[in-house]
């Protein structure tokens, strides 16, 4: 068979898939905490520094200008990325934790009152529960949870059975840190814009791995991180559908994001930079930016496709085992390249630790997501997670490893 | 582009003493337009005569090119249709961009081309075609 | 006279000096706005991302450990550079201006409340104005204001008028982005505890330029950017005294900050983990402990002194321009690297096109200082600011090409 | 450091079948101790006469470090007077941060001092020291 994707060859293009731990090639499977960054994402934020670096918007000279030509064609990028239309409704945040904030600090302060219903789901990421949580404890409104059918899928029928008129918004995560499962948010939007609620789509897992279209989905808000598709930490996205993008109140508070400014009151820019408070982080942008290229240029039906393969190669070797317990839907249809699991009788930590041994990096611990922990009855698991540059030989290595995990336990 | 085009004659002319810059105190139409980000201000008048645009002034405070490019503006829409002012609105705008377009309309304003290669400033001149152009929207919204 | 700083050396460690715009050399003066950063800094980002890159805290990874350590010590540095005390004061923010806002959201929302007061200046940049209009206006509070006396400093006495029970913070810029004035932040904080007001500091312009000691300030809350002191952009700072850190709730909430979570509530992880809610921007924190060390590498005092007598020439220069308003003192005495000033009958923004011209950046408009700029009765001013790679040299071009800036008006 | 020196026998067998690990319902102190970054917890029981702990277990959930670091610490304090134990918790701290320490008296616990070399499991060896440490703190500060 072909190669869709030639991880080997992808691989370097990443100068820290070069470190060795412990004398053993790494082995780097943590990629839903946070991706590897490209040569040219490296560069990108070099070039930058080295050559355009000034505050953006204000300034009248040379390197203001070039700076903000920068900054706005990172903006403009990631709009066309996720077909967002306009680029003003692309808000740059510091990670997609603060994107959902944003949206429970103005919008849903300002329309979610005593009595009115938030619709979550129990596999979401803490970045989408507790926001909700203090606009629920605030407003005197109430949360509801999406629990999940028994092939560890949304139950999409009691979305059907929750969603009236009192619900105002469902928040949702495209695709689950933990169980991998892609979520048919269209579908979801469209039941819940039919009673009126609007529609949040934690994006995080998504957008990095897949095609996304955000007007397709037809949601309100949509929330991702740079850090997680191979851009630079400290910028997170936050997309506001364009028709709701006026009557967001402000965020933060500041600099860049006025319009007129007197002792006792002000008034504020238009959107974006109506969010964007402070000296806005354009090397996160431009960095952003050159993730972006890199993901368009491999493509991301390829990387989607890649990380299936390794995802179906992995979940059969693993399910040989039989002291390894598996999390998540059995088939692969709408399934992203994430494996929760679990060895018997040895505590996540442990496991991780044996196979950082080996050069193995997996996240080990509640990946966020208690309530899923709770739900599934486990303290933690165990978590592989897949990229481009993760390819079938590294899968075997960690399946060797995984195999001898409990003898080091005498248990065998 | 020199400094020289960028502060031409005609642009300080414009600039330092236009006919244009004065209150108009019957005024039909009275809009204001800021640039948050480096402080221009300027007021449109505009008395109108069903769709005509009878007679224009403007004040204002802010940089030559900001000031010098309402002059001209006051200049070229004095006696047109509001239709007519929203093409030149439109050239203008296309001009800064360095996109293809016919000058021959724009008249003086045509000296503020040399701008598009200001990037910083483009926003200054702009400034007081789009506050005619939120007129037009606000007359279509019927507002 | 021996130079305290070799500004010629010290160019040679940042390679964006090296851009010529329209063929002239680069004077960069607009360093208020944001600074350079040193090959060290854009190193350490480099180093960061091919070497040690990971998520930090949760996962038992050979890179994770090594992220974790390289970001705990970035703080530990920071706590060290500003004499914080214990590193858990030090809370990593995205900019100055987010650091506000954090106490805006949190604590003043849970302290402040009808009737209460409090204090601002006159002087304070957007930042520091916009976060307290928002308390004000949703707790009934009112805002106060100090004005300047006649030599454009804070008018001390009328601290001492306003000061009285009522006032339940005081908050005030350390150094002033448009005057340069180094405000005595010890007395006012000394004189607000006497009222039980808390006290915080907006050091954004101070931290960079001269030694800070936030315990010796003794102030309550402190505030300052990553990216005006060669650091990266995306990482700012907010120290909180360590008295009431535990009492100050929390603001973005998800990953990270917690302790358990349950679907309808969650406790929260004790601070600073407690206020940094997400994946947080090692990279930016790694680069900024570059940036402390390349600073400590120099000297506070000997960046502070070199400022101070390029200040003082150039104020001596300006001043034999009978076409050039200056703003600010008129001595040296506390007194930063900032020099805001106007020229007869042309716009800043003029003035600062045709300086371009001659590779010298400067900044023009309103600085996000606008009660200010109403206050001082311009429209807005240009500001020329500097930094450890600026020198005397560089002060001549920029005076020759100020004498010029009318001729282009045919004003003369 | 090797891992079969991190999961030694010593520490298997404390985390395997450790006798300490039951409730005790009569207990005097009932302290929980969390490490939320991992979701490691613990519970440690205690049983006074006066300043001496008299009796002592723990439950919990949790890694075999985490576990076996609780059970040894069990191990130590029982029989001890607080401020016996107080010193023991330094000791053991020292270990884990590779401070210059005497190990004699920490018996089994000395085969933790592995863990110094796997900085992410510190604190999951460190959960129940610390959390001993809470009884002391409240202890002394009254409550
Ligand atoms: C005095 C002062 N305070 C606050 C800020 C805000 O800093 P930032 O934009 O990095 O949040 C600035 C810089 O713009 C400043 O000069
Ligand atoms: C599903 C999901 N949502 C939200 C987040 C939060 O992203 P960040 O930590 O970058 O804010 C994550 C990553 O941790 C995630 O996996």
């Amino acid at each position: 068979m072909e190669k869709i994707i030639d991880a080997r060859k992808i691989r370097e293009d990443f100068p820290i898939l070069k470190v060795r731990p412990y004398g053993k090639s790494l082995i780097y499977f943590d990629n839903a905490a946070t991706t590897q960054k490209p040569e040219s994402v490296i560069k990108a934020i070099d070039d930058y520094y080295s050559g355009m670096n000034a505050n953006v918007y204000r300034s009248a000279h040379y390197l203001s200008g070039v700076a903000t030509n920068a900054y706005e064609e990172a903006r403009n990028r990631v709009a066309k990325f996720i077909n967002a239309g306009s680029e003003n409704t692309i808000i740059f945040t510091r990670n997609a934790t603060e994107s959902i904030n944003l949206v429970a600090y103005t919008w849903a302060m300002d329309n979610i009152n005593e009595g009115d219903e938030i619709i979550l789901t129990v596999a979401e990421h803490h970045s989408n529960i507790l926001p909700w949580q203090m606009v629920a404890d605030r407003k005197g409104a109430k949360l509801r949870y999406v629990y999940l059918n028994e092939d560890s899928r949304l139950d999409m029928a009691s979305y059907k059975d929750m969603l009236n008129s009192r619900v105002k918004l469902v928040a949702v995560q495209h695709v689950s840190n933990v169980l991998g499962i892609i979520n048919p948010v269209e579908e979801i939007t469209e039941m819940a814009h039919k009673v009126g609620a609007k529609v949040l789509i934690d994006g995080a897992q998504s957008v990095p791995h897949m095609r996304v279209d955000v007007r397709k989905i037809g949601c309100d808000f949509f929330a991702f991180s740079g850090h997680k598709m191979m851009g630079p930490m400290g910028i997170g996205i936050l997309y506001v559908k364009k028709e709701l993008l006026n009557s967001v109140p402000p965020f933060l508070r500041g600099g860049e994001m006025i319009d007129e400014v007197y002792e006792d009151r002000a008034t504020f820019a238009v959107p974006p930079l109506k969010f964007e408070a402070g000296t806005p982080n354009v090397e996160g942008a431009v960095g952003l930016s050159a993730a972006i290229e890199y993901i368009e240029g491999i493509g991301l039906d390829n990387i989607h496709s890649h990380e299936a393969e390794l995802t179906q190669y992995a979940l059969e070797k693993m399910r040989e085992i039989d002291f390894v317990d598996i999390y998540g839907p059995r088939d692969m249809r709408d399934r992203g390249g994430v494996i929760s699991f679990n060895v018997a009788d040895i505590h996540p930590h442990d496991v991780s630790t044996i196979l950082d041994q080996d050069g193995i990096a997996i996240r080990s611990g509640h990946h966020c997501a208690l309530p899923l922990m709770r739900y599934l009855d486990v303290p933690a698991t165990c978590r592989a997670s897949f990229y481009i540059y993760n390819d079938m030989d590294e899968v075997d290595v960690f399946i060797d490893s995984l195999k001898n995990v409990r003898k080091w336990f005498k248990w065998s | 582009m020199e400094l020289n085009q960028l502060y031409s004659e005609i642009i300080l002319e414009h600039y330092q003493n236009s006919p244009n810059k004065k209150k108009m105190d019957d005024a039909d139409i009275e809009e204001k337009g800021h640039n948050p980000l480096c402080g221009d201000t300027i007021t449109i008048y505009l008395k109108m005569d069903g769709d005509i645009i009878k007679d224009a002034s403007f004040t204002g405070q802010g940089c030559a090119i900001s000031q010098a490019s309402t002059s001209m503006l006051i200049d070229l829409v004095k006696g047109k249709k509001l239709d007519e002012a929203k093409k030149l609105i439109q050239e203008f705008t296309d001009m800064l961009y360095k996109r293809d377009v016919d000058l021959d309309d724009l008249g003086d304003a045509q000296a503020l081309s040399g701008v598009a290669d200001f990037p910083a400033r483009v926003k200054c001149a702009l400034l007081p075609w789009k506050t005619l152009e939120e007129v037009m929207e606000e007359k279509e919204e019927g507002k």
